[in-house]
């Protein structure tokens, strides 16, 4: 009943050339299909289009549509096959077309994919990923920019994890498509024409780690996806003023690298998370909640939130007034007292 | 009124040749094909007419200016004006409209002012028109959830014995969403007065027909929910008015929701942003501009000699002058008032919501935007 | 194998009046009724009544423990006993059957020890049994969702050419769900070698199939995926093994879904903490008692001289002992292991749940629990 | 096409009779419908069943089956046609059977019920209540005894509210319905049958307040729906080894009323917050973040999390393990620095 794996030479690695987030994502796909025929991609547009952003290009050319097609326009039907097809093992990598539209599959995503290792006491695995883009700043209309990772990380049994360039775009998505736990795979699309010179295959932190992008000494300043670049901008600024920021790139929301982050915060003894998302109820409560919780006496200020206000995703003419920025960082970190 | 429903339920199986009432070379049709329908009188199709040169005119430029970067994006109706049309056009203005993003020519039809249409798609705010006023939802993003928004809305006006109807547009695509299959049934257990009107355009983006069912025809799917279910050329604005006319008629009436399936094409691509060579042969797309909607009725009411040159030139010329209402209004930047973003949430007041709404006034103020230099109110 | 589908689609009406091969009063039908399918033979025929007569003694058994407070709940099948043994006899053991909470018996048939079924409903675990020796997944609740997965494994099975089926249970109220939808379709567009099964019992706990559907039979649906649907008298064994035999042998040789309906009646209340008689009149229960589908086997096989009364002593035999060690595992606690909690929640291990696994640990070695006072390991 | 409301007059208030929550409910149910004939309700086995928990019960023959029914069995279905019931003018009130059932609706709850009037710019509102039995500790099997709070919490736009007794679950129930806004309406099942003398209609404070429920000096426990009593319990425990636990019952989880607990917090310096939902990404993140925010330099402690673990919801005979219980809050107030 299960499926076996082919297994092909392990691609040489290339020379370095410039290449965007959804070039590396692109090229994760191409060389996991090679490497494992177990490995199945599909969604909507995702075969002769390539996908609304392009992360499939080419790729129907290259496998057939045996290997990836597209499927009728049904995002639960998505999600709900899938799990028939990694259940049978399969390592079917499916794609939600933006984050709102994987709404109607959340009943198959709660109480089947993040539970079927718990129901059957971990004999039924789901060796799957769901990509969603995800997130704003690119103008996008109306359903188009919602950030949904909070709904997934709060949901025990799944695994969340959002890269924030194109090396650890490649590197994770590999890592998931290879992981026996079903992966939520966030891309934020406002990095997808982000470009870094990249020799593949390239392999970067285990997907589970966050890292220490910029060492600092006097802020930790906390990001994820497209947020990890809106801090270093902030750090960037600050240190032309004298302010050490340390910026920490999350990568994974579920699991939580407590290590990493508590070690970074320990250090600084302040800390500030940003995201694009909604404050209240935000994956950032989770972050500001426990660091605190496990680092208090460390701590000389509050963990701040900088984040989307607490209203529904703006329209395009709106976004810059809601999406977080380098100087809303800088000002909130103004309201700390710095002398207490 | 109790719900309590009768037995009887429609089993009948669509026509697999779609109903038509004019062929493409805008002859009346007799016979079998027309399922019994007759040809609407010329008075209605002039007006019809009419309403397809303004909407084709209106689709064009906004296409155009959505090319020069005016509109944050834009789907085009161009080709689906029979279906889109038609099907409208048999609301009276009590009626509810349940329209998609790709629905603007209907919008337009129900009287709603291009700038008020195009607000979202230039990214101002969500949605710009009085949905009240116009009896007309906002335009719906996530594929067929609208449909149960109709179900409901006539639902409830059926309790308070209101004998209005709702019609929605569904994309070929969205009829495999499950909302779809739960409006159908809702509305069908519920006998609710409602008109579903499929738009097969034959692709859902870049995705053909065939990958998004087996049905014969998208009308068979009403079989498995005891309503009617018509199969229609959503190119022949006759037979879209008349078949939703009846259709329109029967749920007034009490008699429950229908489902027509108009069988037309996407001639622009999905929007501005796709590419379809990447998809779609350009012959095909050539086969069904010769069956262009608007050329067939033209070509009919010319042979009938109702159609005159003075007609045809106060129609393009009200056309022309939409186009420039319309390129005037996108022409023109809104004022937008970012501190508005706090104010439509909740009707009841936030704390959260006041500090936050405080704290992006003051960094207005200070200037901190670019395009707001002191113009915080 | 390519993906790409042919145009034909069936779409045909299923028959109104249900399919039968065997009358109430135990008498082979013949003609139009049986829609030219032919009465399984006589061995096939015992070995489904002896499957039904166990199934019925263990689902009597389990409802009578459940009343005396072992189990939490228990959704009874009696009186469903043709559709769940009859889909679920028409499998190999390669084949893969999706459950839902109704079809306990189903797994009975699977061979599945009456201990591990019940895990689940005595509460110890979510899922007791090997999905994977049994090729039966865990009994689903949340309606309909089971469906895809079904249509997910086999369509996977197809791309491997390996030449498995998956068949699926879904109630009369599960088809309400989008996800059945999505299922159907799915299933046609793809051509997979699934069998959905529906067992329309008449309720989805309180609610009666007219407040369901307005279609003429739930079969009908089938039509709306261009595949075929068949309506079937679902307390006729006989029919109910026939015609999902044939959908097997559809899907196993490249054929595509089916869509079956068994018309039958949940005797019994949905489940233990139901009251029907809230909603339903006990003439009506006493009228489908009367259209029992084992009497109705058994009268034909006792006037054919199939069924010997050695045979009904060593059946019953077996149902009792069935029933014995039924009673024996319900009424022996299981030792449960609560920091096995932590255990299968992700493959990779996760420092939050070391540290809350250590507190629990903690915690039960301190007596904070009852039931485990120093039992902690 | 609005539609309008008859009034009947005022309910004469009853003498106090013992009642369950489930039975104030139905009182609030009643009361609603006979002052509004607006006020619809429909769901699953609403009808003559009277719901799976007999909050509709008797309903039906009192009102008719214009009032009130049984809709086919598909929430999306339910939640997308009373956003068109309430766009015309009614004031449905749905019932989702369970949490875990609400899913489905995901989707229309999120991408409509939540965003209508912002997307219309306040043209179109939503008078509508979805009620959501919820919750664990009433040995449900799968499925059945989910914590779905955060994930409408979490969601701009929704109003999300849950009683802990019965004189709550009456007014904010009647209140709800009365509101222009969506209220998700949380109901505790576990504390379903938990009776109070009650004479009805009974105003209690308005459903966006938090309550101190019991005054305290040392330490502020916060906590919603079943996990009050669990404050409680714990309350009194710690009276008798001479701690002073003030607690505060939610009642409203979005808004969230800061200047209530904060208030609180600020006089005892000391939080912890109780749920049963898993911890992580949790609602308490978002009470634990904010109290920590706004009162940093008041607070002697870290905010603690007393709730379920980061797991799927157990099965019945494990679910007391994992439920937060008095013995395990008090722990789990013994691991802060009492000197600091
Ligand atoms: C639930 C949901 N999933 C995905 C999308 C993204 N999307 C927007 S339009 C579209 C294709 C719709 O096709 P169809 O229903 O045929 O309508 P058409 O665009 O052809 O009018 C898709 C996939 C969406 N808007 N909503
Ligand atoms: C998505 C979902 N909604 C609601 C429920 C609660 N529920 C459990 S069984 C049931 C009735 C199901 O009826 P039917 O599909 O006819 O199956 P039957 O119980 O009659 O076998 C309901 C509403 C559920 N399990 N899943
Ligand atoms: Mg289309
Ligand atoms: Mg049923």
């Amino acid at each position: 009943m299960t499926a076996t794996a082919t297994s092909s030479p392990a691609a040489e690695a290339s020379a370095p050339t410039q290449l965007t987030m959804a070039g590396a994502l692109n090229a994760a796909l191409r060389d996991a299909m090679a490497a494992d025929d177990r490995v199945i991609v599909y969604g909507e547009d995702v075969g002769p289009l390539g996908g609304v952003f392009r992360v499939t290009d080419g790729l129907q050319a290259e496998f057939g549509d045996h290997r990836i097609w597209d499927s009728p326009l049904a995002e639960s039907g998505i999600i709900g096959t899938a799990v028939g097809m990694a259940m049978y093992g399969m390592r079917p990598v499916v794609e939600m077309q933006f984050d709102a539209f994987s709404y109607p599959a959340f009943e198959q995503m709660v109480s089947h994919v993040a539970k079927m290792r718990n129901r059957t006491k971990g004999r039924v695995t789901l060796p799957m990923v769901v990509r969603i883009p995800c997130a704003g700043a690119i103008g996008g209309v109306e359903h188009h920019s919602d950030s949904s990772e909070s709904y997934w990380a709060s949901t025990p049994g799944l695994t969340v994890v959002m890269p924030s360039n194109p090396a650890d775009a490649y590197s994770m998505l590999r890592e998931a498509i290879e992981s026996d736990d079903p992966v939520v795979f966030m891309e934020p699309k406002s990095r997808y024409w982000s470009k870094a010179p990249l020799a593949l295959p390239v392999t970067t932190a285990p997907m589970d780690r966050a890292e220490v992008v910029r060492e600092g000494t006097d802020v930790t300043l906390i990001g994820y996806g497209p947020t990890v670049r809106t801090a270093l901008e902030a750090a960037d600024a600050a240190a032309a003023e004298g302010l050490s920021i340390e910026v920490v790139d999350l990568r994974s929301l579920s699991p939580f690298d407590d290590a990493t982050v508590s070690a970074s915060v320990r250090k600084t003894s302040r800390a500030a998370v940003i995201h694009e998302a909604a404050q209240f109820g935000g994956y950032g409560a989770e972050v500001a909640a426990r660091v605190t919780e496990r680092n208090f006496h460390h701590l000389a200020a509050p963990v701040l939130r900088i984040a989307g206000f607490d209203i529904p995703f703006p329209s395009p003419k709106l976004e810059e007034y809601h999406l977080p920025t380098a100087d809303r960082v800088l000002a909130a970190l103004d309201t700390w007292e710095w002398d207490a | 009124m109790s719900l309590n429903v009768e037995h009887a339920s429609v089993r009948t199986l669509p026509s697999e040749k779609p109903l038509r009432l004019l062929d493409n070379a805008g002859h009346a049709v007799t016979g079998a094909a027309t399922g019994g329908f007759g040809l609407p009188n010329t008075e209605t199709l002039l007006e019809l007419y009419r309403k397809m040169v303004v909407a084709r005119r209106f689709d064009v430029q906004v296409t155009a200016l959505t090319k020069q970067g005016r509109l944050a994006t834009y789907p085009s109706a161009y080709g689906q004006e029979a279906c889109e049309i038609g099907a409208t056009a048999a609301l009276t203005a009590q009626d509810w409209l349940f329209p998609t993003y790709r629905d603007s020519i209907a919008l337009l039809t129900r009287g709603i002012e291009p700038a008020d249409i195009l607000q979202s798609f230039r990214g101002d705010w969500h949605n710009g028109y009085d949905q009240n006023a116009h009896r007309t939802a906002a335009q719906a993003t996530p594929l067929a959830t609208q449909a149960l928004h109709a179900v409901g809305l006539s639902h409830a006006a059926r309790l308070r014995h209101d004998s209005i109807v709702a019609l929605t547009f569904l994309g070929d695509g969205a009829t495999s969403e499950g909302d779809a299959h739960e409006a159908f049934n809702f509305a069908a257990v519920w006998q609710t007065p409602t008109v579903f009107v499929v738009q097969n355009n034959q692709f859902a983006i870049s995705v053909p027909l065939e990958r998004q069912t087996r049905a014969a025809t998208l009308a068979d799917k009403a079989v498995g929910y005891g309503m009617p279910g018509y199969h229609v050329d959503g190119n022949d604005i006759a037979a879209m008015y008349a078949v939703t006319s009846a259709a329109v008629e029967r749920a007034r009436s009490g008699g429950g929701p229908t489902l027509i399936e108009g069988v037309t094409y996407r001639i622009e691509a999905h929007t501005n942003s796709d590419d379809p060579t990447r998809y779609r042969a350009a012959r095909d797309v050539e086969h069904w501009k010769r069956r262009d909607p608007i050329e067939r009725l033209e070509k009919f009411l010319v042979s009938e000699g109702a159609l005159t040159e003075a007609m045809r030139t106060e129609i393009t010329d009200a056309a022309e002058a939409l186009a420039a209402r319309t390129r005037d209004v996108m022409t023109t930047e809104a004022e937008l008032d970012p501190l508005e973003l706090f104010d439509h949430v909740y009707g009841r007041e936030r704390a959260a919501l006041v500090e936050q709404r405080a704290a992006l006034e003051a960094e207005i103020a200070a200037g901190a935007f670019a395009s707001h230099e002191g113009a915080a109110r």
